[in-house]
Protein backbone atom coordinates (compact mmCIF):
# COMPACT_ATOMS: atom_id res chain seq x y z
CA UNK A 1 0.00 0.00 0.00
CA UNK A 2 1.30 3.52 -0.73
CA UNK A 3 -0.02 6.85 -0.08
CA UNK A 4 -0.56 8.46 -3.69
CA UNK A 5 -1.16 12.62 -3.48
CA UNK A 6 -1.87 14.96 -6.11
CA UNK A 7 -1.15 18.67 -5.92
CA UNK A 8 -2.63 21.96 -8.06
CA UNK A 9 -3.86 20.87 -11.41
CA UNK A 10 -3.19 17.20 -11.17
CA UNK A 11 -5.33 17.04 -7.74
CA UNK A 12 -8.36 18.81 -9.90
CA UNK A 13 -8.01 16.51 -12.81
CA UNK A 14 -7.92 13.53 -11.13
CA UNK A 15 -10.82 14.60 -8.50
CA UNK A 16 -8.94 14.03 -5.24
CA UNK A 17 -5.78 14.75 -3.12
CA UNK A 18 -4.81 11.81 -1.43
CA UNK A 19 -5.32 8.17 -1.81
CA UNK A 20 -4.29 4.76 -0.83
CA UNK A 21 -3.02 2.74 -3.85
CA UNK A 22 -2.60 -1.56 -3.56
CA UNK A 23 0.24 -1.93 -6.10
CA UNK A 24 2.84 -4.25 -7.43
CA UNK A 25 4.29 -1.56 -9.72
CA UNK A 26 8.22 -1.54 -8.94
CA UNK A 27 8.51 2.17 -10.22
CA UNK A 28 7.31 5.42 -10.00
CA UNK A 29 6.51 4.94 -13.93
CA UNK A 30 4.94 1.68 -13.68
CA UNK A 31 2.40 2.85 -10.83
CA UNK A 32 1.71 5.92 -13.44
CA UNK A 33 1.30 3.13 -15.87
CA UNK A 34 -1.36 1.48 -13.31
CA UNK A 35 -3.19 4.58 -12.79
CA UNK A 36 -3.06 5.68 -16.13
CA UNK A 37 -5.67 2.53 -17.38
CA UNK A 38 -7.96 2.82 -14.67
CA UNK A 39 -10.09 5.94 -15.75
CA UNK A 40 -9.93 9.03 -18.30
CA UNK A 41 -9.61 11.80 -15.48
CA UNK A 42 -6.12 9.48 -15.01
CA UNK A 43 -5.04 9.04 -18.34
CA UNK A 44 -6.05 13.25 -18.47
CA UNK A 45 -3.99 14.08 -15.73
CA UNK A 46 -0.60 12.10 -16.35
CA UNK A 47 -1.10 12.82 -20.42
CA UNK A 48 2.42 14.26 -20.64
CA UNK A 49 4.55 12.92 -17.83
CA UNK A 50 6.95 15.94 -18.98
CA UNK A 51 4.64 18.53 -17.27
CA UNK A 52 4.98 16.71 -14.11
CA UNK A 53 7.26 16.51 -11.45
CA UNK A 54 7.11 13.44 -8.60
CA UNK A 55 8.44 12.97 -4.85
CA UNK A 56 9.06 9.95 -3.62
CA UNK A 57 8.42 9.90 0.51
CA UNK A 58 9.08 13.68 0.01
CA UNK A 59 11.85 14.38 -2.05
CA UNK A 60 12.07 15.16 -5.78
CA UNK A 61 12.77 12.24 -7.62
CA UNK A 62 12.44 10.23 -11.06
CA UNK A 63 9.89 8.45 -12.69
CA UNK A 64 12.22 5.84 -12.78
CA UNK A 65 12.93 5.88 -9.57
CA UNK A 66 12.34 2.14 -7.69
CA UNK A 67 9.06 1.96 -5.00
CA UNK A 68 10.55 -0.86 -2.78
CA UNK A 69 9.99 0.37 0.99
CA UNK A 70 8.26 3.44 -0.24
CA UNK A 71 5.49 4.75 1.61
CA UNK A 72 4.33 8.18 -0.37
CA UNK A 73 4.60 9.65 -3.73
CA UNK A 74 3.62 12.58 -4.81
CA UNK A 75 2.51 14.12 -8.47
CA UNK A 76 2.40 17.60 -8.95
CA UNK A 77 3.28 20.04 -11.81
CA UNK A 78 6.72 22.18 -11.90
CA UNK A 79 6.60 24.41 -8.51
CA UNK A 80 6.04 27.84 -8.59
CA UNK A 81 7.38 29.08 -5.11
CA UNK A 82 8.19 32.50 -4.22
CA UNK B 1 18.67 29.54 9.44
CA UNK B 2 14.75 29.50 10.76
CA UNK B 3 12.35 28.62 8.45
CA UNK B 4 7.99 28.76 8.71
CA UNK B 5 5.32 27.78 6.76
CA UNK B 6 2.52 29.68 7.75
CA UNK B 7 -0.70 31.17 6.01
CA UNK B 8 -1.09 33.52 8.59
CA UNK B 9 0.15 37.15 7.20
CA UNK B 10 3.08 38.78 8.70
CA UNK B 11 4.89 42.18 8.84
CA UNK B 12 8.44 41.96 6.30
CA UNK B 13 9.13 45.61 8.75
CA UNK B 14 8.87 43.51 12.06
CA UNK B 15 10.91 40.16 10.75
CA UNK B 16 13.40 42.10 9.06
CA UNK B 17 14.18 44.23 12.93
CA UNK B 18 13.97 40.92 14.58
CA UNK B 19 15.89 39.06 12.33
CA UNK B 20 18.96 41.50 12.19
CA UNK B 21 18.86 42.02 16.66
CA UNK B 22 19.21 38.35 16.06
CA UNK B 23 22.16 38.41 14.24
CA UNK B 24 24.99 40.63 16.35
CA UNK B 25 28.20 40.52 13.99
CA UNK B 26 26.79 40.94 10.73
CA UNK B 27 27.45 44.02 8.47
CA UNK B 28 25.20 43.35 5.76
CA UNK B 29 21.00 42.43 5.89
CA UNK B 30 19.26 41.64 2.51
CA UNK B 31 15.57 41.23 2.67
CA UNK B 32 13.52 39.92 -0.42
CA UNK B 33 9.69 39.95 -0.42
CA UNK B 34 7.04 38.72 -2.93
CA UNK B 35 3.84 40.59 -2.76
CA UNK B 36 0.43 39.19 -5.10
CA UNK B 37 0.77 41.32 -8.07
CA UNK B 38 -2.44 42.28 -10.01
CA UNK B 39 -0.74 42.83 -13.40
CA UNK B 40 -4.46 42.45 -15.14
CA UNK B 41 -6.48 44.71 -12.80
CA UNK B 42 -8.86 42.12 -12.64
CA UNK B 43 -7.28 39.28 -10.08
CA UNK B 44 -9.58 38.66 -6.60
CA UNK B 45 -6.99 36.20 -5.32
CA UNK B 46 -4.21 34.28 -5.33
CA UNK B 47 -4.80 30.46 -3.77
CA UNK B 48 -1.17 28.70 -2.77
CA UNK B 49 -1.46 25.28 -2.31
CA UNK B 50 1.51 23.14 -0.42
CA UNK B 51 2.40 20.06 0.47
CA UNK B 52 2.87 19.66 4.23
CA UNK B 53 6.07 18.28 5.54
CA UNK B 54 7.67 18.01 2.24
CA UNK B 55 7.43 22.01 2.01
CA UNK B 56 9.68 22.15 5.42
CA UNK B 57 11.73 20.13 4.28
CA UNK B 58 12.12 21.14 1.04
CA UNK B 59 12.83 24.94 2.61
CA UNK B 60 15.14 22.61 5.61
CA UNK B 61 17.22 22.03 3.00
CA UNK B 62 17.88 24.87 0.85
CA UNK B 63 18.42 26.62 4.05
CA UNK B 64 21.20 24.48 4.75
CA UNK B 65 22.70 24.69 1.20
CA UNK B 66 23.12 28.24 1.53
CA UNK B 67 24.72 28.10 5.10
CA UNK B 68 27.03 24.88 3.65
CA UNK B 69 27.74 27.24 0.29
CA UNK B 70 28.65 30.51 2.29
CA UNK B 71 29.35 31.66 5.88
CA UNK B 72 26.03 33.44 7.35
CA UNK B 73 25.15 34.97 10.42
CA UNK B 74 21.81 33.87 9.92
CA UNK B 75 18.89 33.27 7.37
CA UNK B 76 15.09 33.41 7.58
CA UNK B 77 12.64 32.12 5.06
CA UNK B 78 8.87 32.62 5.33
CA UNK B 79 6.23 31.59 3.25
CA UNK B 80 2.29 31.46 3.54
CA UNK B 81 -0.16 29.65 2.22
CA UNK B 82 -3.69 29.62 1.91
CA UNK B 83 -5.95 32.78 0.14
CA UNK B 84 -3.84 35.54 -0.15
CA UNK B 85 -5.43 39.23 -1.45
CA UNK B 86 -3.53 41.60 -4.22
CA UNK B 87 -0.80 43.37 -2.33
CA UNK B 88 -0.52 40.78 0.49
CA UNK B 89 2.84 39.31 1.28
CA UNK B 90 3.60 36.12 -0.12
CA UNK B 91 6.84 35.26 1.16
CA UNK B 92 10.08 36.76 2.53
CA UNK B 93 13.59 35.51 2.45
CA UNK B 94 16.36 37.47 5.06
CA UNK B 95 19.99 36.43 4.88
CA UNK B 96 23.27 37.93 6.66
CA UNK B 97 26.87 38.08 6.52
CA UNK B 98 29.75 40.37 7.60
CA UNK B 99 30.06 41.57 3.46
CA UNK B 100 27.27 42.69 1.13
CA UNK B 101 27.90 40.32 -1.64
CA UNK B 102 27.78 37.29 0.94
CA UNK B 103 24.59 38.24 1.89
CA UNK B 104 22.94 39.50 -1.25
CA UNK B 105 24.09 36.09 -3.23
CA UNK B 106 22.83 34.20 -0.83
CA UNK B 107 19.70 35.79 -0.47
CA UNK B 108 19.30 35.22 -4.57
CA UNK B 109 20.20 31.71 -4.12
CA UNK B 110 17.55 30.79 -1.76
CA UNK B 111 14.87 32.70 -3.63
CA UNK B 112 16.02 31.05 -7.25
CA UNK B 113 15.60 27.31 -5.25
CA UNK B 114 12.65 28.57 -3.57
CA UNK B 115 11.24 29.36 -6.96
CA UNK B 116 11.67 25.83 -8.55
CA UNK B 117 12.33 23.44 -5.81
CA UNK B 118 9.64 24.08 -2.57
CA UNK B 119 7.02 22.55 -3.19
CA UNK B 120 3.86 25.48 -3.40
CA UNK B 121 1.76 25.94 -6.54
CA UNK B 122 -0.06 29.24 -7.19
CA UNK B 123 -3.67 29.78 -8.58
CA UNK B 124 -4.65 33.06 -9.87
CA UNK B 125 -8.71 33.38 -9.13
CA UNK B 126 -9.83 36.23 -11.48
CA UNK B 127 -13.74 37.48 -12.14
CA UNK B 128 -12.90 35.31 -15.13
CA UNK B 129 -12.07 32.26 -14.15
CA UNK B 130 -9.22 30.43 -12.35
CA UNK B 131 -5.68 29.46 -13.48
CA UNK B 132 -2.75 28.02 -12.22
CA UNK B 133 0.42 30.36 -12.33
CA UNK B 134 3.21 28.30 -14.69
CA UNK B 135 6.43 27.89 -14.09
CA UNK B 136 9.00 29.85 -16.16
CA UNK B 137 11.43 28.11 -18.26
CA UNK B 138 14.04 31.18 -16.79
CA UNK B 139 13.34 30.38 -12.99
CA UNK B 140 14.71 26.93 -14.41
CA UNK B 141 17.87 28.46 -15.95
CA UNK B 142 18.28 30.59 -13.03
CA UNK B 143 19.72 27.42 -10.78
CA UNK B 144 22.09 27.23 -13.54
CA UNK B 145 24.46 29.82 -11.76
CA UNK B 146 24.73 28.10 -8.40
CA UNK C 1 13.11 57.68 -5.35
CA UNK C 2 13.66 58.76 -2.05
CA UNK C 3 17.32 59.78 -1.47
CA UNK C 4 17.95 60.81 2.50
CA UNK C 5 21.19 62.03 4.46
CA UNK C 6 20.61 62.00 8.25
CA UNK C 7 22.46 62.08 11.22
CA UNK C 8 19.16 60.40 13.41
CA UNK C 9 18.75 56.80 13.50
CA UNK C 10 15.87 54.64 11.79
CA UNK C 11 14.32 51.86 11.96
CA UNK C 12 15.02 49.13 8.95
CA UNK C 13 11.61 47.67 9.45
CA UNK C 14 9.29 50.88 9.69
CA UNK C 15 11.35 52.13 6.43
CA UNK C 16 10.47 49.09 4.53
CA UNK C 17 7.19 48.33 5.42
CA UNK C 18 6.39 52.20 4.51
CA UNK C 19 8.54 51.72 1.26
CA UNK C 20 6.69 48.68 0.36
CA UNK C 21 3.24 50.19 1.25
CA UNK C 22 4.30 53.26 -1.03
CA UNK C 23 4.90 50.85 -4.72
CA UNK C 24 1.71 49.25 -5.02
CA UNK C 25 1.97 46.83 -8.37
CA UNK C 26 5.79 45.71 -7.04
CA UNK C 27 5.89 41.90 -6.86
CA UNK C 28 9.18 42.19 -5.58
CA UNK C 29 10.90 44.06 -2.59
CA UNK C 30 14.92 43.78 -2.00
CA UNK C 31 16.26 45.65 0.44
CA UNK C 32 20.01 46.06 2.28
CA UNK C 33 20.85 47.53 5.53
CA UNK C 34 24.70 47.94 6.66
CA UNK C 35 25.39 47.91 10.20
CA UNK C 36 28.12 48.73 11.95
CA UNK C 37 30.58 45.69 13.00
CA UNK C 38 32.45 45.49 15.63
CA UNK C 39 34.85 42.59 14.25
CA UNK C 40 37.85 43.32 16.74
CA UNK C 41 36.02 43.10 19.77
CA UNK C 42 37.38 47.12 20.39
CA UNK C 43 35.48 49.66 18.29
CA UNK C 44 33.96 52.46 20.48
CA UNK C 45 32.44 54.09 17.76
CA UNK C 46 32.38 54.91 13.99
CA UNK C 47 32.28 58.00 12.73
CA UNK C 48 30.62 58.77 9.50
CA UNK C 49 32.14 62.14 7.42
CA UNK C 50 30.14 63.36 4.67
CA UNK C 51 30.22 66.15 2.48
CA UNK C 52 27.09 68.38 2.54
CA UNK C 53 25.52 69.02 -0.79
CA UNK C 54 27.77 66.56 -2.55
CA UNK C 55 26.54 63.71 -1.00
CA UNK C 56 22.46 64.54 -2.27
CA UNK C 57 24.10 65.20 -5.56
CA UNK C 58 25.43 62.39 -5.61
CA UNK C 59 23.01 59.71 -4.30
CA UNK C 60 20.20 61.42 -6.25
CA UNK C 61 22.40 60.72 -9.65
CA UNK C 62 23.21 57.12 -8.37
CA UNK C 63 19.56 56.74 -8.19
CA UNK C 64 18.28 58.22 -11.33
CA UNK C 65 21.27 55.96 -13.50
CA UNK C 66 19.17 52.75 -11.46
CA UNK C 67 16.16 54.31 -12.64
CA UNK C 68 17.18 54.71 -16.28
CA UNK C 69 18.66 51.47 -16.18
CA UNK C 70 15.71 49.43 -14.97
CA UNK C 71 11.83 49.81 -14.98
CA UNK C 72 11.62 49.78 -10.99
CA UNK C 73 8.07 50.75 -9.31
CA UNK C 74 10.59 52.77 -6.66
CA UNK C 75 13.79 52.86 -4.64
CA UNK C 76 14.67 54.43 -1.36
CA UNK C 77 18.61 55.14 -0.15
CA UNK C 78 19.29 56.58 3.33
CA UNK C 79 22.75 57.02 4.73
CA UNK C 80 23.49 58.22 8.23
CA UNK C 81 26.66 60.57 9.01
CA UNK C 82 27.96 61.33 12.52
CA UNK C 83 28.69 59.04 15.72
CA UNK C 84 27.39 55.69 15.54
CA UNK C 85 27.92 52.97 17.83
CA UNK C 86 28.19 49.45 17.19
CA UNK C 87 24.95 47.80 15.75
CA UNK C 88 23.47 50.76 14.76
CA UNK C 89 22.39 50.97 11.10
CA UNK C 90 24.52 53.03 8.80
CA UNK C 91 22.33 53.13 6.23
CA UNK C 92 19.67 51.23 3.69
CA UNK C 93 18.91 51.08 0.23
CA UNK C 94 15.45 49.37 -0.78
CA UNK C 95 13.96 48.58 -4.33
CA UNK C 96 10.41 47.49 -5.95
CA UNK C 97 9.98 45.94 -9.16
CA UNK C 98 7.72 43.01 -10.99
CA UNK C 99 10.35 40.62 -10.73
CA UNK C 100 13.07 39.75 -8.34
CA UNK C 101 16.03 40.02 -10.81
CA UNK C 102 15.54 43.65 -11.24
CA UNK C 103 14.88 44.23 -7.53
CA UNK C 104 18.12 42.51 -6.71
CA UNK C 105 20.39 43.86 -9.77
CA UNK C 106 19.37 47.32 -9.06
CA UNK C 107 19.62 47.37 -5.67
CA UNK C 108 23.54 46.01 -5.89
CA UNK C 109 24.19 48.67 -8.26
CA UNK C 110 22.82 51.05 -5.45
CA UNK C 111 25.32 49.42 -3.25
CA UNK C 112 28.03 49.09 -5.36
CA UNK C 113 27.85 53.00 -6.15
CA UNK C 114 27.18 54.00 -3.27
CA UNK C 115 30.55 52.53 -2.13
CA UNK C 116 32.89 54.24 -4.52
CA UNK C 117 30.73 56.99 -5.65
CA UNK C 118 29.33 58.69 -2.69
CA UNK C 119 31.10 61.24 -0.87
CA UNK C 120 31.45 59.29 3.15
CA UNK C 121 34.00 58.61 4.81
CA UNK C 122 34.43 56.22 7.95
CA UNK C 123 36.65 56.51 10.86
CA UNK C 124 36.74 53.52 13.77
CA UNK C 125 37.68 54.76 16.83
CA UNK C 126 38.81 51.66 19.85
CA UNK C 127 40.90 52.05 22.78
CA UNK C 128 43.78 52.25 21.09
CA UNK C 129 43.32 54.93 18.63
CA UNK C 130 41.48 56.30 15.64
CA UNK C 131 41.53 54.87 11.76
CA UNK C 132 40.31 55.76 8.70
CA UNK C 133 39.02 52.84 6.67
CA UNK C 134 40.18 52.44 3.71
CA UNK C 135 38.69 51.77 0.35
CA UNK C 136 38.67 47.89 -1.13
CA UNK C 137 39.88 47.95 -4.41
CA UNK C 138 37.01 45.11 -4.73
CA UNK C 139 34.56 48.14 -4.33
CA UNK C 140 35.97 49.82 -7.10
CA UNK C 141 36.31 46.54 -9.05
CA UNK C 142 32.68 46.22 -8.57
CA UNK C 143 31.38 48.50 -10.46
CA UNK C 144 33.18 47.45 -13.80
CA UNK C 145 29.76 44.75 -13.83
CA UNK C 146 27.72 47.43 -14.86
CA UNK D 1 38.80 82.98 -5.03
CA UNK D 2 37.48 79.64 -4.44
CA UNK D 3 36.43 77.33 -1.80
CA UNK D 4 38.85 74.69 -1.12
CA UNK D 5 37.23 72.22 1.24
CA UNK D 6 39.32 69.08 2.85
CA UNK D 7 37.86 65.68 4.01
CA UNK D 8 38.65 63.08 6.36
CA UNK D 9 42.30 62.41 6.87
CA UNK D 10 42.95 65.01 4.32
CA UNK D 11 41.57 67.65 6.40
CA UNK D 12 43.13 66.49 9.28
CA UNK D 13 46.69 66.42 8.10
CA UNK D 14 45.64 70.14 6.50
CA UNK D 15 44.40 70.95 9.85
CA UNK D 16 41.12 72.69 8.83
CA UNK D 17 38.28 71.43 7.13
CA UNK D 18 37.62 74.69 4.24
CA UNK D 19 39.55 77.78 3.57
CA UNK D 20 38.93 80.40 0.40
CA UNK D 21 42.47 80.34 -1.57
CA UNK D 22 42.95 83.12 -3.92
CA UNK D 23 44.73 81.72 -6.85
CA UNK D 24 45.41 81.96 -10.46
CA UNK D 25 45.80 78.58 -11.15
CA UNK D 26 44.47 77.01 -14.18
CA UNK D 27 44.10 73.56 -13.06
CA UNK D 28 43.60 71.59 -10.26
CA UNK D 29 46.97 70.08 -10.52
CA UNK D 30 48.10 73.66 -10.84
CA UNK D 31 46.29 74.56 -7.31
CA UNK D 32 47.65 71.56 -5.72
CA UNK D 33 51.44 72.60 -6.29
CA UNK D 34 50.75 76.04 -5.13
CA UNK D 35 49.27 74.37 -2.20
CA UNK D 36 52.23 72.19 -1.81
CA UNK D 37 54.66 75.27 -1.32
CA UNK D 38 52.92 76.78 1.28
CA UNK D 39 53.29 74.81 4.54
CA UNK D 40 54.94 71.14 5.35
CA UNK D 41 51.51 70.25 6.44
CA UNK D 42 49.67 70.74 2.71
CA UNK D 43 52.75 68.65 1.53
CA UNK D 44 52.01 66.50 3.73
CA UNK D 45 48.32 66.22 2.33
CA UNK D 46 49.24 65.80 -1.13
CA UNK D 47 52.14 63.86 -0.98
CA UNK D 48 50.39 60.82 -3.15
CA UNK D 49 47.57 62.13 -5.54
CA UNK D 50 47.10 58.80 -6.27
CA UNK D 51 45.82 58.38 -2.69
CA UNK D 52 43.28 61.76 -3.13
CA UNK D 53 40.03 62.24 -5.30
CA UNK D 54 38.89 65.24 -6.27
CA UNK D 55 35.51 67.09 -6.84
CA UNK D 56 35.05 70.13 -8.85
CA UNK D 57 31.94 72.40 -7.85
CA UNK D 58 30.59 69.15 -5.90
CA UNK D 59 31.15 66.52 -8.84
CA UNK D 60 33.98 64.43 -8.91
CA UNK D 61 37.07 65.03 -11.47
CA UNK D 62 40.04 65.11 -12.10
CA UNK D 63 43.27 67.02 -11.74
CA UNK D 64 43.69 67.88 -14.67
CA UNK D 65 40.29 69.57 -14.53
CA UNK D 66 40.62 73.61 -15.39
CA UNK D 67 39.54 76.34 -13.16
CA UNK D 68 37.88 78.92 -14.91
CA UNK D 69 34.87 79.62 -13.38
CA UNK D 70 35.06 76.91 -10.31
CA UNK D 71 33.65 78.05 -7.18
CA UNK D 72 34.15 75.04 -5.13
CA UNK D 73 37.01 72.51 -5.12
CA UNK D 74 37.32 69.29 -2.63
CA UNK D 75 40.26 66.91 -1.91
CA UNK D 76 40.15 63.36 0.15
CA UNK D 77 40.70 60.29 0.03
CA UNK D 78 38.49 57.73 -1.93
CA UNK D 79 35.34 57.06 -0.24
CA UNK D 80 33.89 54.63 2.12
CA UNK D 81 30.20 54.86 2.04
CA UNK D 82 27.65 51.85 2.57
Amino acid sequence: MIDVLYFAWVRERIGLPKERVETGAQTVADLVEELRQREARYAAAFEDLSALRVAVDQELSDFDAPLSGVREVAFFPPMTGG
Amino acid sequence: MEVRVQSAPFRPGEELDAFTAAVPGAGAVVSFTGIVRDDSGTLAEMVIEHYPGMTEAALTQIAEDAQARWSLSGGLIIHRFGVLAPGEQIMMVATAARHRQVAFEAAEFLMDYLKSRAPFWKKERTATGDAWVAAKDSDEASLDRW
